[in-house]
C-alpha cells in the first residue's frame, strides 16, 4: 500500500512562475555524465541531457503533459504502422527537421545512428533495439559490416523496421537513446565522446570532460517542428564535479547568478534545512518509478523455501529502513514491485503489519514451519555507498529480531552490479534497485527481473534467480497483449502472484526532492526525473 | 711526589657523587614526562581512550545502548531522519546524542569506534616499526649489495602515490578481512619512511667507535647489529613510533572517508567522520565528536610524540 | 692604561656557577694566557667578553674595555665592538667557518658589517689583502672557494684573516691550535705573533697546554673550575708557581726534553 | 659526474620499471573483467570476446604487459582507437584515450600544487625561523601549538570548515567554480585560495616544525657563534647564517612533496570539486576505471622519483660541499 | 727486544678508493693510506707510532688488530699468518689482540651498564667469565682503579677519564697478549693522561703485554714508548729505540716535528723544580 505517501500526482507540484524565452540556466552536478554518444549511455541522468540535443523518431511526452508516462512523435509524423503480423513497423520522417549542420534528417540517418548500436564498442548503451530487430548475429555495426538489413529505408523519408518477433511496444523502444539519428558516416571510434552531431535545440559549445558542458542554441532546429521541447533558456551551462553538499549549499543560499541554478535531488541531510517558508516554496517533491528491493536469491540453501522468504518479508522493519534511506520524505514504502507511477501498479501488501516495523511473531511461526527456528545465516550484498550501507545495517538490525544473522558482505561500487548479476559469485541476498526504461507499462520491470529463463551466467538481472513456470507463461502471455490498458492490468496482477513467491523484498521508492533555483521555471517530475526541455527562466535578465 | 687527595679537595675537587646525578637513560625518559603537564594531559588522554577500547563491551553495559541498536524514537522521519531534541538528540538517554536516519547511540559507537581505530593504528605502528627497523638495519650496518637492494626497494614503495593505489587495491579486494587488509596495506607503504631514518642512524652508529670495540671483542655481526646498534635506535624508535601512530589513525580515517575503510556495521571513528560530514551544518555534534576524539587523539599523540623527542634529545630539535 | 679589565665575573647555568668572580687585567697590546683544565670555565670567560654566551647564561661582574663598562650595554653597541674592535678566532675552524659561504665572503662580511658605504669590490679587496697578510698564497684566486676546499691550517688562517680584517685592537683566542698537528699549530703560532707585531693588537690566549702559553703569553691566569687559582708574570707562574694546582698541573704535563719516570698525577682515584 | 647522473637515471628507470610491472600485475590480478565493463549493462558472451580479442585482451600477462610498455614508447590502437606515444592505455569507462585525459587535467593540478607549495613554503619557512629565533618564548609557543593543530585536523575536516565559514557563513569567498583564468583571472585566484590554504596547512605545520628544528641546531653550530662575533646584525645572522643551511634539507623535501602533489590531491581536490588528477583518480577509482587508476599512480611515481632525482641534483647546486665532491 | 716476539708485520699496504673519482666504466682511484709498512712487537715491548694527522696510524692499527682488511702485506700473530683469516677463523685473533680506542665516550655503547661492557668481550667469544659476572667485574675495575660499586652505572654518568679506564678495563678482560691503543690519551686532560699512561705502564709492567700505542704527541709517546716509528704519508720514515730517535733524529720529518713541539723555557722549568725540591 502507498501508505506514507502521497498520490503521484498531487506530489509532484511544479516550481511556481512560468519561463520565459533567454538567459543561461545551470545545472550543478556532482558527477559527470556517462557518455555524450546517445550509442553509449542511457542512464536517467544523461538521458535528461540527451533531450535537450538529441531527437529520436518517438519521444516520451514532455513532463507537462497529460499523461507524461505517454510515447509521442518526435522526428517521426506520428506512431509507428505496425502490420497485422507485428513485425514491421514503418515511420515517416517530419519535414524540415535538421542536424546542426544544416543537412536534412534523412531515413538514412535514422538508420545509420540506429545501426550504430551494433558496434561492439559503441553499442552499449539500450539493448532494446538489439534484442527486437530481425539483424544477423554476425552484424557488426556500420563500421565494420555496412548496412542493417533489419531496417528499411523505401525513400528519404521513410523508415521500416523489421522485428524477430513481435512487440506491441516498439514505439517506446524507439524513445532511447541508441535510436538517434546521425549523418551517414560519422562518429566512428571515440569521435563522440568529446563532440556530437545536434539534433535537438541546442548543440554544444564547450566540453571540458570532468568540469564544464555548455550549450549554445542550435540554430538549426525548428521548434514548429518539435511539439514536446519548449526550448527556453538561450544556454546551459552544466558545472559537474561539485560535492553533494556544496550543491546543496549553493542552491539554498542562491547568491548571484545560483538562482539559475537547479541540481538532482538534494542530500538526506539536507532536508532538515528547507522547512523555512521561503524555502518549502521552491521545493519540488518527485516521487521516482525505482524501486529499491532486497533480492532473495532463491538458489540458496535456506532461501529455497518459499515460507524463509515469506518470513523475511514479513520480519523486515520497513520503517527503519525507511529512516535509514532518508525518512518519509525521502521514500515511501512499498509493499508492491511496480511503483505507484508506473503504469502497470496495483495496491495491495501482502506482509503487512502495524507501523511498518515487520511482523515478529508470523515471521517466526513461518521459520518454525520451515524447520529453522532458531534462524540461520544469511549473506546480504551490499554497495558501498552510504545509504546502501544503512539500508544493509537497518535490515542487519530488523532480521536479529527473528534470529537471521545478517552478514553484510561491502562490495565496492563501481564492481557492485556486475558482481551481483554473476550468479556464481552472489551471495544468499543483495540490495539493489531497479527502473523501468519506459514508465508507459511494467514490460520493463517485471519480466528483466522475474523472467527465469533470461537467468545468464553473467549480466544477470534475476537476482532471485526466480524460475517459475506460471510466472514466464504469464510474461508471455502479457508481452504479446496489443492493448496497452489490459496489458497494464495483467502487469498489476502479476506484480501480485510473484510477491506470494516472495522472491524479493520491497523496499521503499525513493522520492527525488529538488530545489531549484528561485528564478527556474518549469521543473515538474512526475516520474521523478527532470525534463530540462521545458524548463527555462522567469526573468531572463535576472542573474 | 704527588699531591694528596685532600689537598685536592682543598682546590675544590667536585665530588663524584655530582656525576651520580647524569642521568640513567633508561629511566630519564619517563622522569622527564612525568614531570611535564602537557604530556601528563596527553597520557591520560591515550589512557582513556586504551581503557574505553580495552573495556567497550561494560561501558556499553552502563550506558545502556549497543552500538548497533537502533532507536527510532530518537530520530524525526519526516526531516530526513535527524535526531529529535537539541544538540543531535543528546539526553540522559543518549549521553553523545544519536546517528541520524538510525538513531543509533554515539557513545556507544565512540567507544566500540575507538576499538578498530587504536587496533588498527597500533598493529600498523607495530608492523611497520618491526619491518622498518629490521630493513633499515641491515641495509645501514651491511651497507654494499644489501643496501642496494633494500634501498631500491624503498624508493619504490616510496615512490607509489600510497594513497590512491591504497584506495584502489583495497576497494578492488574483497572487504571481508578489511581490518587486517588495512593493516597490511598501511605498513606495506609505511615502513619505508622509519626504515630511512633507522639506516641513516645505523650508518652513524656505526661510525662511532664502540661497534669496532664490540667488532674487535669478537661479536659476531647479527650480534653487533641486534645487541650493539639497536638498543641505541630505541629513541629513535619511541619518537618515530609516538608519531607513527596518530599518522595511522589519521591514515584510517582518511581512508574510511574516502570509502575503503572498516566495514559496516563496525563503527571506527574515521568511519563516524566520513559518515556525518554530509550532516555537519545541519547536525554538528554527529560531525564534531568524532572529529574532536579523532583531533584530540592524534594531537595527544604528536604532542606525546614532540615530549619524548625532547626527553630523549634534550639538546635540539 | 689597561685596555680590558674583568673584575667579579661570575656567569652561571641556573644554579651551577660555570666562572665564578674572575677579574683579571690586560694593558694595551699585552698577551694574556688562560689555561686550566677542560670545563674550568675558560670559554665561558671569553665569550662573556664578548656577549656571546649561549642561551640560558647569566653573567654579573664588571667588564671595562678601553673605558667602556661593556655589562649592561646595549646589543646594538656591543655589535660595534664585536668584530671590529674585539676580533674572536675558535677552536675548530672547519665548524666556525660556514659552509655555504666563499671564505671571501665571510672575511668581507666581517668588514662591511663595520664600514658602512663599502663596495662589495673594496671588500673583496680587503679580504684579499688579509688573506695575503696570514700568507694563503694565490689569495686572489683562493678568496672564491669554500671552507672545506681548505686545510685545517689554512682554515685557522682564514679565521685570522677575518679577525685581522677590521684592524681590531683586542684578538681572542679561544683553542685556537688545539685541533691541529704540531708542525702547523707552530706556524698558526708564528704566525699570531707576527700580526700583533703589526699591528699591536693586545691578545687572550686561551688553551689547556701550558707550553703553548709560556711560548706566547706576558701574563698567565690559571682556572680551575670556574675560579682562577692563580694569576702572575708567564715566567713567575712557570718557574715559581705558588698555588699547588698550577704545580700538580706543570707536574703532570708530559715533556719533550724531560727525563722518563712517573708523571705526575692530581692524584687519587678519579 | 657523468657516471653518478647515469647511474641515477639508471636507477630512476629501474624503479619506474617495477612500478609499472608491479601496478600491472596488481590490477591485471584484482581488475574485474574490462571487457565486462566496456560491455555495458546488457551484454552477451560473444560480445566480450570480441572486445577482449579487439583490446587485446586475451593476450597472456605478459604479452599484455610488454603491449602496455611498448604503447609508453610507439604508441598503440585500441580497436579503432589510435593512441600515441606515450600512451598510457585506454579508459574502458569513458572510451577515452587516457594520455588525453590526464593533459587535460594536469595543468588543473599543477596550479593547485604550484599555489600550495608557493603558500606553505612562505608560512612554513617564516613561521619556523621565528619560533626558533624566539625558542621558548610567546611566539614559539603559539607557533607550535598552531602547527600541531594544524597536523591533527583532517584535511578534509579543514576543508569543509573553512568552506563552511568563509562560503556559507561569511560568503567571503565564491563557491568554487571552474573558470578558466582567461575569462576571469579574479574568479579563477578566488576559487583557488581555499584549497591552497587547505592543502598547505598540513604542510606548512610540518615544514614550520622542520625549519625551526633545523635553525635550532644551526643556531648551535659554531659558525653561527663566529658570525655574531663579527658583530652581524642579528637578522643577517639568522637569515644568512642560520637559515640557508637549514634550509638545505628543507628544499630537499619540498621537493619531494612538490613532485608528491602533481600526482594529484585526491581529498582536497574531490572535496572542493577541482577537476585535477587527484579528483580524477577519485573518479576511477569509484569507478573502478583502471587503466586511468594505472596511469595516475604511473605519473605521480614518475613524478616522485623524477622529484627525487631533481632534488639530488639541487642538492649539490645549493650545497658546496657537495658540488666539490660530484664535479671532482 | 725483551720478550718474544707476538705481532710481525711486513710490508702492509692499504688502499682506499677516492669518493667521486669512479668513472663510468674505469674503477675509482685508490688513496694508497698505508704503504709498505713493517715492524715487529715483542713481549713488554710498547712500540709508538706517531705522525702527524692524516699519515695512516690508525690505518695501521686497524689492520694489525685485524679490523680491516689488507690490500697485501702480512700480518703474523705468535708466528701464524692471520693476513687473510675471517669471520670466525678470527677468534684466534680477538683472543689475543685488544684494542683501546681514542674517545673513551664513543667507544663505550651509551646503551650497556659497565657490567655488560666490560664482559662482553668474554661474551662474544663464549667464554666462560671466571668467578661470575659481578665478582669479574668488580676485580677489573678494581685493577684499573675504579671504584667497584660502579658496575651497574652507564657510559655517561662518568668522567672521561674513569670512561677511559672502563675501556682499558674491558680490553683486559680476556688477558690479551697484544695491546692497540689507538690515540688512548689524546682526548684526555694533561692530568688525567697522566693517570692512565701511568695505568698503562703499570698494567703493562704486571701482564708483560705488548703495546702498539698510537698518538700524535711526541711528548706523551716520550714517556711511555720503548721503540719508535714515525709515519709521514702512510710510510714509516723513521724507526728504532726511543732515546736513538728523540736524541738523534736522522730523518728530515722526525726533525721537523720534534722542532714543532712547544716546549715551557727550560731555565723557567729548572728554577720551578729547584724550588719545589726545596719545599
Ligand atoms: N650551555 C650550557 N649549559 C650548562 N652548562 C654549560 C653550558 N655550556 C658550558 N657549560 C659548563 O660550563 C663549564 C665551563 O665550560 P667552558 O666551555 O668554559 O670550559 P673550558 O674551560 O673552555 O673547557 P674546554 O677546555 O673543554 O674548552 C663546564 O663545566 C660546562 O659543563
Ligand atoms: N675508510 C676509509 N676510506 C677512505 N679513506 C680512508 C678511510 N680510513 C682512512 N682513510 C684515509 O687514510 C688516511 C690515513 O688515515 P688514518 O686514520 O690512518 O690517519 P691517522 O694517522 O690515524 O690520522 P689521525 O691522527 O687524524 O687519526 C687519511 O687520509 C684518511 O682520510
Ligand atoms: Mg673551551
Ligand atoms: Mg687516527
Ligand atoms: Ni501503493
Amino acid at each position: 500500500a502507498c501508505s506514507g505517501g502521497a498520490s503521484p500526482s498531487t506530489s509532484g507540484n511544479a516550481s511556481g512562475g512560468t519561463a520565459v524565452k533567454g538567459g543561461t540556466v545551470t545545472v550543478l552536478q556532482t558527477t559527470d555524465f556517462s557518455y555524450l554518444d546517445p550509442a553509449r549511455g542511457f542512464d536517467g541522468g544523461v538521458n535528461a541531457f540527451y533531450r535537450l540535443v538529441y531527437r529520436t523518431l518517438i519521444t516520451k511526452a514532455a513532463n507537462d503533459a497529460a499523461d507524461p508516462n505517454a510515447m509521442v512523435p518526435d522526428l517521426a509524423e506520428g506512431l509507428g504502422q505496425v502490420s497485422a503480423d507485428g513485425l514491421t513497423w514503418t515511420y515517416k520522417i517530419k519535414d524540415g527537421v535538421k542536424f546542426d549542420t544544416g543537412a536534412p534528417i534523412t531515413a538514412q540517418d535514422v538508420k545509420f545512428g540506429i545501426s550504430r548500436a551494433w558496434d561492439p564498442e559503441i553499442g552499449i548503451g539500450a539493448p532494446y533495439l538489439r534484442q527486437l530487430l530481425a539483424t544477423p548475429a554476425t552484424y557488426q555495426g556500420p563500421y565494420q559490416s555496412g548496412e542493417n538489413p533489419a531496417i528499411e529505408t523505401p525513400d528519404d523519408k521513410t523508415v521500416v523496421f523489421k522485428l524477430k518477433a513481435p512487440f506491441p511496444e516498439f514505439d517506446a523502444v524507439l524513445s532511447m537513446p541508441s535510436a538517434v539519428p546521425f549523418p551517414v558516416g560519422t562518429g566512428a571510434g571515440t569521435t563522440f565522446i568529446n563532440d556530437i552531431v545536434a539534433s535537438g535545440p541546442y548543440d554544444l559549445d564547450t566540453f571540458t570532460p570532468g568540469s564544464t558542458i555548455k550549450l549554445k542554441r542550435n540554430p538549426n532546429w525548428d521548434a514548429a517542428t518539435d511539439t514536446e521541447r519548449k526550448a527556453y533558456p538561450d544556454a546551459w551551462n552544466f558545472a559537474i564535479g561539485i560535492d553533494g553538499a556544496t550543491i546543496d549549499e549553493r542552491l539554498i543560499a542562491g547568491q548571484g547568478a545560483d538562482v539559475n541554478a537547479m541540481a538532482g535531488s538534494v542530500q538526506t541531510a539536507t532536508i532538515a534545512r528547507l522547512q523555512t517558508p521561503q524555502l518549502q516554496d521552491r521545493v519540488v517533491k518527485a516521487p521516482s518509478t525505482c524501486l529499491t528491493y532486497v533480492g532473495l536469491n532463491t538458489s540458496k540453501k535456506n532461501l529455497s523455501d518459499v515460507r524463509v522468504r515469506q518470513a523475511i518479508n514479513l520480519a523486515v522493519d520497513k520503517t527503519s529502513l525507511l529512516n535509514a534511506t532518508g525518512g518519509n520524505q525521502f521514500a515511501t514504502i512499498a509493499s508492491t514491485i511496480i511503483p505507484s507511477n508506473v503504469s502497470g501498479h496495483a495496491d495491495y501488501d501482502l506482509y503487512p503489519s502495524t507501523g511498518n516495523t515487520g511482523d515478529i511473531e508470523k515471521a517466526k511461526a513461518l521459520l518454525t514451519e520451515a524447520g529453522l527456528p532458531n534462524g540461520f545465516t544469511l549473506t546480504l550484498d551490499i554497495r558501498t555507498r552510504p545509504v546502501a550501507q544503512a539500508q544493509g545495517e537497518a535490515i542487519q538490525q530488523s532480521l536479529k529480531r527473528v534470529g537471521i544473522d545478517v552478514k553484510l558482505n561491502v562490495i565496492d561500487a563501481a564492481t557492485y552490479y556486475e558482481t551481483i548479476a554473476t550468479p556464481s559469485q552472489q551471495h544468499d541476498a543483495a540490495i539493489t534497485g531497479w527502473c523501468p526504461d519506459w514508465a508507459s507499462s511494467a514490460s520493463t520491470f517485471l519480466p528483466p527481473l522475474f523472467d527465469g529463463r533470461q537467468i545468464t551466467d553473467k549480466g544477470n538481472q534475476n537476482l532471485a534467480q526466480l524460475n517459475d513456470v506460471t510466472v514466464n507463461a504469464e510474461i508471455d502471455r502479457i508481452k504479446a497483449l496489443t492493448d496497452l490498458a489490459e496489458a497494464n492490468k495483467a502487469w498489476g496482477e502479476l506484480d501480485q502472484k510473484i510477491m506470494e513467491l516472495a522472491p524479493v523484498v520491497p523496499v521503499n521508492v525513493e522520492n527525488r526532492i529538488y530545489l531549484p533555483g528561485s528564478n527556474v521555471a518549469g521543473l515538474v517530475a512526475p516520474q521523478g526525473d527532470q525534463d530540462y526541455a521545458i524548463i527555462g527562466l522567469k526573468d531572463a535578465s535576472k542573474g | 711526589m704527588s699531591i694528596s687527595s685532600t689537598e685536592l679537595e682543598a682546590a675544590g675537587a667536585p665530588d663524584t657523587g655530582a656525576l651520580v646525578a647524569a642521568p640513567d637513560p633508561r629511566r630519564s625518559v619517563w622522569h622527564v614526562l612525568l614531570r611535564d603537564p602537557s604530556a601528563i594531559a596527553c597520557l591520560t588522554y591515550i589512557g582513556i581512550v586504551v581503557l574505553m577500547a580495552l573495556f567497550a563491551p561494560l561501558i556499553v553495559r552502563v550506558s545502556g545502548w549497543g552500538p548497533y541498536d537502533f532507536d527510532q524514537t530518537a530520530i524525526d522521519p519526516n526531516l530526513g531522519g535527524i535526531p529529535l531534541g537539541p544538540a543531535g538528540g543528546i539526553s540522559a538517554e543518549h549521553w553523545l546524542g544519536v546517528e541520524p536516519q538510525s538513531g543509533r547511540d554515539i557513545f556507544a559507537r565512540i567507544v566500540y569506534g575507538a576499538r578498530a581505530s587504536m587496533l588498527i593504528a597500533v598493529s600498523a605502528t607495530a608492523l611497520t616499526t618491526v619491518l622498518g627497523v629490521v630493513f633499515g638495519l641491515l641495509a645501514g650496518y651491511f651497507g654494499g649489495r644489501t643496501d642496494m637492494v633494500i634501498s631500491r626497494l624503498m624508493e619504490f614503495l616510496m615512490a607509489f602515490p600510497a594513497l590512491i593505489f591504497m584506495i584502489a587495491v583495497l576497494s578492488a579486494l574483497p572487504a571481508d578481512n578489511r581490518q587486517y587488509l588495512l593493516v597490511l596495506v598501511i605498513s606495506v607503504f609505511g615502513w619505508p619512511y622509519l626504515a630511512r631514518i633507522v639506516r641513516a642512524q645505523t650508518m652513524s652508529l656505526k661510525q662511532r667507535e664502540f661497534v669496532e670495540a664490540a667488532l674487535a671483542s669478537g661479536a659476531s655481526r647479527t650480534r653487533l647489529v641486534f645487541t650493539e646498534i639497536l638498543p641505541n635506535l630505541r629513541s629513535t624508535i619511541l619518537v618515530m613510533v609516538t608519531l607513527a601512530v596518530p599518522g595511522y589513525i589519521g591514515t584510517e580515517a582518511g581512508l574510511s572517508f574516502l570509502g575503503v575503510g572498516v566495514v559496516p556495521p563496525t563503527p571506527s571513528w574515521g568511519q563516524m567522520i566520513s559518515s556525518s560530514v554530509g550532516w555537519y551544518s545541519v547536525v554538528p555534534s554527529y560531525f564534531l565528536v568524532p572529529g574532536t576524539f579523532l583531533a584530540l587523539l592524534v594531537l595527544s599523540f604528536m604532542v606525546l610524540g614532540d615530549r619524548v623527542r625532547s626527553a630523549v634529545d634534550p639538546g635540539g630539535r | 692604561m689597561s685596555l680590558l679589565r674583568v673584575n667579579g665575573l661570575t656567569v652561571k647555568f641556573g644554579d651551577t656557577t660555570v666562572v665564578d668572580g674572575l677579574g683579571f687585567e690586560l694593558p694595551k697590546g699585552g698577551s694574556l694566557g688562560i689555561v686550566g683544565e677542560s670545563g674550568s670555565g675558560k670559554s665561558m670567560t671569553s665569550l662573556a667578553v664578548m656577549d656571546l654566551l649561549p642561551k640560558g647564561a647569566r653573567r654579573t661582574g664588571s667588564i671595562v674595555f678601553d673605558g667602556i663598562e661593556l655589562r649592561g650595554l646595549p646589543e646594538r653597541r656591543m655589535r660595534t665592538i664585536r668584530g671590529d674592535r674585539i676580533a674572536m678566532i675558535f677552536q675548530d675552524p672547519l665548524s666556525s667557518l660556514n659552509p655555504y659561504y666563499t671564505v671571501g665572503t665571510q672575511i668581507a662580511e666581517a668588514y662591511r658589517s663595520h664600514r658602512s658605504g663599502v663596495s662589495r669590490r673594496a671588500a673583496r679587496r680587503v679580504a684579499i689583502e688579509a688573506m695575503e697578510r696570514v700568507h694563503i698564497k694565490e689569495a686572489g684566486r683562493r678568496v672564491d672557494d669554500y671552507p672545506h676546499q681548505f686545510s685545517g691550517g689554512m682554515r685557522q688562517r682564514v679565521m685570522i684573516a677575518m679577525a685581522l680584517s677590521t684592524e681590531p685592537e683586542l684578538i681572542i683566542a679561544d683553542e685556537p691550535t688545539t685541533a691541529l698537528d704540531v708542525t702547523v699549530q707552530a706556524q698558526i703560532l708564528d704566525l699570531l705573533a707576527e700580526v700583533r707585531r703589526d699591528t699591536g693588537a693586545a691578545l687572550i690566549m686561551i688553551t689547556h697546554d701550558l707550553a703553548v702559553v709560556s711560548e706566547v703569553a706576558d701574563t698567565v691566569v690559571v682556572m680551575r673550575y670556574g675560579d682562577v687559582v692563580e694569576t702572575g708574570t708567564t715566567e713567575q707562574i712557570f718557574s715559581d708557581p705558588r698555588h699547588p694546582y698550577t704545580q700538580a698541573l706543570l707536574d703532570a704535563v708530559p715533556r719533550i726534553d724531560d727525563t722518563i719516570g712517573d708523571l705526575r698525577t692530581l692524584g687519587g682515584h678519579p | 659526474m657523468t657516471r653518478y647522473l647515469v647511474h641515477r637515471v639508471l636507477g630512476m628507470l629501474f624503479v619506474l620499471f617495477m612500478v609499472c610491472l608491479f601496478t600491472y600485475m596488481v590490477f591485471f590480478l584484482l581488475s574485474p573483467d574490462p571487457a565486462v565493463q566496456i560491455c555495458g549493462k546488457t551484454c552477451t558472451p560473444e560480445r566480450i570476446d570480441q572486445i577482449r580479442a579487439n583490446l587485446g585482451l586475451d593476450d597472456p600477462f605478459l604479452a599484455q604487459f610488454l603491449h602496455f610498455l611498448q604503447g609508453l614508447f610507439t604508441g598503440r590502437d585500441y580497436g579503432a582507437v589510435h593512441c600515441s606515444a606515450p600512451c598510457l592505455g585506454y579508459s574502458f569507462q569513458s572510451s577515452q584515450v587516457v594520455t588525453d585525459m590526464i593533459v587535460q587535467r594536469l595543468p588543473v593540478t599543477a596550479v593547485v600544487a604550484v599555489g600550495a607549495a608557493v603558500l606553505w613554503l612562505l608560512a612554513g619557512v617564516i613561521g619556523g625561523l621565528i619560533s626558533a629565533v624566539r625558542e621558548g618564548r610567546f611566539a614559539d609557543r603559539f607557533i607550535t601549538a598552531l602547527t600541531l593543530g594544524g597536523m591533527s585536523v583532517p584535511n578534509y575536516v579543514l576543508a569543509l570548515a573553512l568552506q563552511y565559514v568563509f562560503v556559507v557563513q561569511l560568503q567571503w569567498l565564491p563557491f568554487p567554480q571552474a573558470v578558466p583564468f582567461a575569462d576571469d583571472p579574479a574568479q579563477w585566484f578566488l576559487n583557488f585560495i581555499l584549497p591552497w590554504t587547505v592543502l598547505a596547512v598540513g604542510y606548512a605545520s610540518s615544514y614550520t616544525r622542520l625549519t625551526r628544528a633545523n635553525v635550532i641546531d644551526t643556531l648551535s653550530e659554531n659558525f653561527v657563534r663566529t658570525a655574531r662575533a663579527k658583530g652581524l646584525r642579528p637578522h643577517l645572522v639568522w637569515r644568512r647564517h642560520a637559515l640557508r643551511p637549514a634550509l638545505t634539507p628543507i628544499v630537499t623535501i619540498a621537493g619531494m612533496d612538490f613532485a608528491g602533489l602533481l600526482g594529484g590531491a585526491l581529498i582536497t581536490e574531490t572535496v572542493f570539486g577541482i577537476n585535477g588528477v587527484g579528483k580524477l583518480a577519485a573518479d576511477s577509482i569509484t569507478k573502478n576505471d583502471q587503466p586511468v587508476i594505472m596511469a595516475v599512480t604511473l605519473l605521480a611515481a614518475f613524478f616522485v622519483v623524477v622529484g627525487n632525482m631533481a632534488v639530488d641534483l639541487l642538492y649539490s647546486a645549493i650545497d658546496p660541499r657537495v658540488r666539490a665532491g660530484a664535479t671532482s | 727486544m725483551t720478550g718474544e716476539l707476538l705481532l710481525s708485520v711486513r710490508d702492509l699496504v692499504k688502499q682506499f678508493p677516492v669518493a667521486g673519482t669512479a668513472g663510468l666504466f674505469t674503477p675509482a682511484k685508490l688513496f694508497t693510506a698505508v704503504d709498505g709498512v713493517s715492524f715487529d712487537l715483542h713481549a713488554g715491548q710498547t712500540l709508538a707510532l706517531v705522525g702527524e694527522s692524516g699519515s695512516g696510524k690508525s690505518t695501521t692499527a686497524r689492520l694489525a688488530a685485524r679490523l680491516l682488511d689488507v690490500t697485501s702485506g702480512s700480518i703474523q700473530l705468535d708466528g701464524q699468518d692471520v693476513t687473510t683469516r675471517k669471520g670466525k677463523d678470527l677468534a684466534g685473533v680477538r683472543r689475543t689482540v685488544q684494542v683501546v680506542f681514542q674517545d673513551p665516550f664513543s667507544s663505550l655503547n651509551p646503551r650497556h651498564t659497565v657490567e655488560r661492557i666490560v664482559t662482553a668481550p668474554l661474551l662474544y667469544q663464549q667464554r666462560d667469565i671466571p668467578g661470575g659476572s659481578r665478582d669479574f667485574t668488580r676485580s677489573l675495575l678494581d685493577r684499573v682503579g675504579l671504584n667497584p660499586d660502579w658496575l651497574d652505572r652507564y657510559p655517561a654518568q662518568f668522567s672521561g677519564g674513569q670512561a677511559q679506564r672502563i675501556g682499558i678495563a674491558r680490553a683486559l678482560a680476556i688477558g690479551p697478549r697484544v695491546l692497540v691503543c689507538d690515540e688512548a690519551v689524546s682526548a684526555l686532560d694533561v692530568s688525567v693522561q697522566a693517570q692512565i699512561i701511568n695505568l698503562l705502564r703499570d698494567l703493562q709492567a704486571e701482564e708483560g703485554f705488548g703495546c702498539l700505542f698510537i698518538a700524535h704527541d711526541l711528548a706523551v709517546v716520550r714517556q711511555i714508548a720503548t721503540s719508535v716509528a714515525v709515519m709521514t704519508a702512510g710510510k714509516i720514515v723513521e724507526a728504532g729505540e726511543r732515546d736513538a730517535v728523540f736524541g738523534d733524529p736522522k730523518h728530515e720529518y722526525t726533525r721537523r716535528l720534534l722542532a714543532a713541539v712547544p716546549r715551557i723555557r727550560p731555565e723557567w722549568e729548572a728554577a720551578r723544580r729547584a724550588k719545589a725540591a726545596a719545599r
